[in-house]
């Protein structure tokens, strides 16, 4: 029973961390606490291919004489790709919020929308607004 | 079984500040945390052999991402309101996430083992045609660069789209001399 | 901004060996750990602390925005040159092996080169690039 | 090297499906480099034109020849990435790059307009790169790279969604962000658990591989994490909820080209994965998601059609209506059978016409009048007559009548239904057609019979040809292809027999 959980560490902690990052997601209001839950979604995938990747008393995937157990060097790479379009898109998004904070005063969800100012509302857009 | 117990160590504090980040409502701690967490990762990612990520990860997730995080706080605020919204919508869809990865990956096959598909089929073949295709003893940079190079050209272009994004929203034409101190 | 004599001499003996580092990680890349991202992240981390240590202003000065502007586009164009020029050579997208023309691997060898300087190119000037977007923001007032 | 030799190793044919997406990239760094906004312009409408022929070669190419396997950086598939182009992509190829080149001459006049001048090329880069991704998503075989490019058209996305005239634009755009990443993460991890049971990324060889995997169970996980992070994507029922503000607030010319192309390439790649990859291993029709599709199919079909009955934002409005138009293709492709996809497929681009000509008058409406709510439409008809005709003709292809291609979708599907011994399903499809007639008869009565109000006296007129040919070329589209529906009938036929034997060719 423990051995099964301890094999299976890995892949617990991933989910944990995975649900944790996807809870902030769908419980803050806050934006950039969004976004860093995004990124705690994210990087649990690095832990989901990584961890497959590793073999007992292997070493890094640099070859080398006097080794022959090398680490998996596919989900390496696939994670780096992952990483880097990770703080692309984090990069993005808190440019967004600057701007929202800017047009709003505020980076709450919630706040955006009691303003009165929710999306589906139309009654009151002007015509042009915001710097162009 | 030291490997085993470092990296069980490590993801037993990288869970425990994934709590710190859900339950601390002053986002300057909150991103200090996340800073935590990326090296915690950075260090799990050593124990898993995967040095090349775990550099990427230490300069990306607790460099480049802390520092915008912050400039960001400093932009804005550094508190968190209260939510106003119910917790059950999210605690159904994280524990719904949860619940399904469980089933998809109880019946995974176990950590550290090489009997597994991804370390007999194409991996190894990577590891065997690095040398004789191209004398590049750092497998993780022969992938990255020629057999699988067209991902990272999508890579950069993600880079490149993301960061004229944050040019197209964040640039300013005239620049203002006055009110910059230019330290965020 | 007056007092950290000491911090702004670090920073000006620290930024050369900070750039080489960077040039360390990127050509031993094929070696060690490291390669085009990593050294474009710490290129632009070394420029990230000479705009804390002496302001951005000073650091736009020796770097201007628009240099920096021009430099995203460029390293997606070297990588895409990469490319096609090995389609000109008749081998596939970004398949290296005739850019020597005897030895394939010396060909992978110069191609990989070749592109990493595109990553490194494009990574160092877009975390540069938002780095600037960010910090020459400002409060709103 | 001389150019002779030059001339020889390089064959045009042979490097098409590189091109595809890396024209469209290098333009996207010529665009950036320029940093003006009518040469920006002029490079993107040359690279935007010259994507169809590519593709309508490559059609052609696939149609004569079979399926076309290219393999990057000259790696054998699974080692390397390859693309893979087969009907089935080739097809969804053509409309994107078609509406690319559609849309780029209608961009010029309301890019002006909406955007500040010293951020036009960047948007044109934008655009550039969103059409690579979408390109990228769909002529690849590899499912990794797919989500590189996925990232690519999304973040490019995102960035134009944000350069709305209006703040809301900043608002919906971080909401799509957020929804979207989460959904291209989740999709990210179904693939990590498909590449974790079978050691591989390349679709064929995952086709072959799941044959011989024998615990069932991660698959199907892998399956649920892969179509509930592509139905954000594809705004499927109740994953939809970015799409109206998204569409409504966005700048014009992204609005249109994103509501023709961009949830159409994540439903192509959501088939790619059901029909083409599981296909062989699980039956789906019956396999319990097929009922889950047709729920939500029907859902979003009604309260969606419903919802924008509502509006007081035309492009809210059509953009519900998007959301209720992806419930038919995604009804199409729920009766897992060929009828049913090659209805789903045929949907796919009669609606992209459609939608695309509508979200054209609207943008229209929009340069003229700075605002597309319905009171301010008040007699438009008679002030932009061109304009609101195509609206009209366009409009009532949305609806079905016969003669227009809304009609052939829609005879599909029922004849799909029919087939599979769902024939009440015919009643729910005219139903939710008389949802359609309810929404667009309102702008209509709204613009033809109402007085116009002084702004719109003022304002009002038709806009530029450079605007009104395109919406033309769509609504003739409109027309053209719903007489003569062999075209389109007969290409998605192909397409469908290539989703369900793919990989034919590849092995098993």
């Amino acid at each position: 029973m423990i051995e099964a959980f301890l094999t299976n560490y890995n892949y617990f902690i991933t989910i944990f961390l995975m649900s944790a990052g996807l809870y902030i997601v769908v419980a803050r209001g806050n934006m950039v606490k969004k976004l860093v839950g995004v990124a705690l979604f994210q990087s649990s995938v690095y832990l989901l291919y990584l961890s497959p990747a590793k073999i007992l008393g292997g070493t890094p995937p640099i070859l080398a004489e006097g080794f022959d157990v090398y680490a998996n060097p596919l989900p390496h790479v696939l994670i780096l790709t992952a990483i880097v379009v990770g703080v692309a898109t984090l990069a993005l998004g808190l440019a967004l919020v600057v701007r929202i904070n800017e047009a709003y005063g505020t980076i709450e969800e919630d706040e955006i929308f009691a303003e009165g100012e929710d999306l589906q509302n139309d009654a009151k857009t002007p015509r042009v607004e915001g710097e162009l | 079984m030291a490997e085993t117990l470092i990296n069980t160590i490590l993801l037993t504090l990288l869970a425990l500040t994934t709590i710190g980040v859900v339950r601390t409502r002053n986002l300057f701690s909150v991103v200090i945390l996340a800073g935590i967490y990326s090296f915690l990762i950075a260090s799990v990612m050593m124990v898993l052999d995967a040095v090349d990520v775990a550099m990427t990860e230490a300069s990306v997730g607790a460099g480049i991402s802390t520092v915008l995080l912050l400039s960001v706080l400093y932009l804005t605020k550094t508190h968190e309101s209260v939510p106003i919204r119910t917790p059950l919508l999210p605690l159904f869809v994280a524990f719904g996430v949860g619940a399904m990865l469980i089933y998809g990956t109880v019946d995974l096959p176990p950590f550290g083992s090489a009997e597994q598909p991804i370390n007999q089929h194409v991996g190894p073949d990577y590891l065997e045609r690095s040398i004789p295709d191209t004398k590049v003893p750092n497998v993780v940079t022969t992938v990255l660069a020629s057999y699988r190079g067209f991902d990272t050209l999508g890579e950069t272009a993600v880079v490149f789209t993301a960061g004229i994004g944050v040019l197209m929203l964040l640039r300013r034409r005239k620049k203002k001399q006055d009110d910059e101190g230019g330290e965020d | 901004m007056r007092l950290d004599v000491i911090l702004r001499v670090i920073t000006k003996l620290l930024l050369p060996f900070m750039v080489m580092f960077a040039f360390y990680v990127h050509f031993h890349g094929e070696f060690s750990p490291g390669g085009g991202f990593q050294a474009g992240v710490i290129i632009a981390a070394a420029v990230v602390f000479h705009a804390l240590m002496f302001g951005l202003y000073p650091t736009q000065r020796m770097l201007p925005p628009w240099v920096v502007e021009m430099l995203v586009p460029l390293g997606v164009f070297i990588y895409v040159v990469v490319g096609i020029v090995t389609m000109m050579l008749g081998e596939n997208f970004l398949g290296y092996n005739p850019l020597h023309p005897t030895k394939p691997y010396y060909g992978q060898e110069r191609g990989i080169i070749w592109i990493e300087v595109g990553v490194l190119v494009t990574v160092a000037s877009t975390m540069v690039a938002i780095f600037y977007a960010f910090a020459g923001r400002g409060r709103k007032p | 090297m001389s150019t002779a030799a030059l001339d020889a190793s390089f064959n045009l044919i042979q490097q098409l499906p590189a091109l595809q997406v890396v024209l469209p990239m290098l333009g996207s760094v010529i665009t950036a480099m320029v940093r003006k906004g009518a040469i920006a312009w002029f490079v993107a409408l040359a690279v935007s034109w010259s994507m169809p022929f590519v593709a309508v070669v490559l059609l052609h190419e696939v149609l004569v020849h079979g399926t076309i396997s290219y393999a990057m950086g000259g790696w054998e598939p699974p080692l390397g990435i390859e693309y893979r182009v087969d009907a089935a992509n080739a097809y969804v190829l053509v409309i994107v790059s078609l509406i690319g080149a559609v849309v780029m001459p209608y961009a010029k006049r309301v890019v002006d307009a909406d955007i500040a001048q010293e951020n036009q090329a960047w948007f044109y880069t934008m655009y550039l790169l969103c059409l690579c991704g979408l390109l990228g998503i769909v002529i690849t075989g590899d499912a990794f790279n797919a989500f590189v490019f996925l990232e690519i058209s999304s973040l490019a996305t995102y960035a134009m969604i944000a350069m709305g005239r209006d703040r809301r634009a900043l608002v919906a755009a971080y909401q799509y962000l957020i929804m979207g990443t989460v959904g291209a993460t989740l999709y990210v991890i179904g693939v990590g658990i498909l590449y974790v049971m079978t050691g591989t990324l390349n679709f064929a060889d995952l086709v072959d591989r799941l044959q011989t995997v024998e615990n069932q169970r991660p698959v199907l996980a892998a399956l649920s994490f892969i179509t509930v992070g592509l139905s954000l994507k594809v705004a499927l029922f109740p994953l939809h909820k970015w799409l109206p503000n998204a569409y409504a607030y966005a700048p014009s010319m992204a609005t249109v080209f994103l509501a023709s192309t961009a949830t159409k390439v994540a439903i192509y790649l959501l088939v790619r994965f059901y029909y083409s990859i599981y296909g062989p291993n699980i039956e789906l029709s019956g396999y319990s998601a097929g009922l889950v599709l047709v729920v939500l199919s029907l859902l979003a079909m009604f309260i969606s059609s419903f919802v924008a009955c509502f509006q007081q934002n035309v492009e809210r409005m059509l953009a519900y209506s998007s959301v209720a138009q992806i419930g038919y293709i995604t009804l199409g492709i729920s009766f897992g059978s060929k009828l049913g996809l090659t209805g789903g497929l045929v949907h796919l681009v009669n609606h992209a016409f459609m939608k695309g000509a509508l979200f054209m008058c609207t943008g229209a409406i929009m340069l003229r009048l700075g605002s597309v709510k319905l009171d301010d439409l008040a007699g438009i008809g008679r002030r932009m007559p061109i304009t609101m005709a195509a609206f009209t003709l366009a409009g009532l292809s949305l609806i079905g009548v016969p003669g227009t291609v809304g009609f052939v979708s829609k005879w599909y599907l029922a004849r799909a239904a029919f087939d599979a011994g769902q024939g009440w399903l015919v009643f729910a499809i005219m139903a939710s057609s008389l949802l359609a007639v309810v929404y667009i008869g309102r702008i209509i009565e709204v613009a033809y019979l109402r007085e116009p109000n002084n702004i719109t006296d003022e304002f009002a007129k038709d806009p530029p040809l450079s605007m009104m040919i395109p919406t033309g070329i769509l609504v003739i589209a409109c027309f053209y292809f719903g007489i003569n529906a062999e075209l389109t009938a007969v290409t998605a036929e192909r397409a469908a027999d290539a989703f369900f034997a793919y990989f034919g060719a590849a092995g098993q």
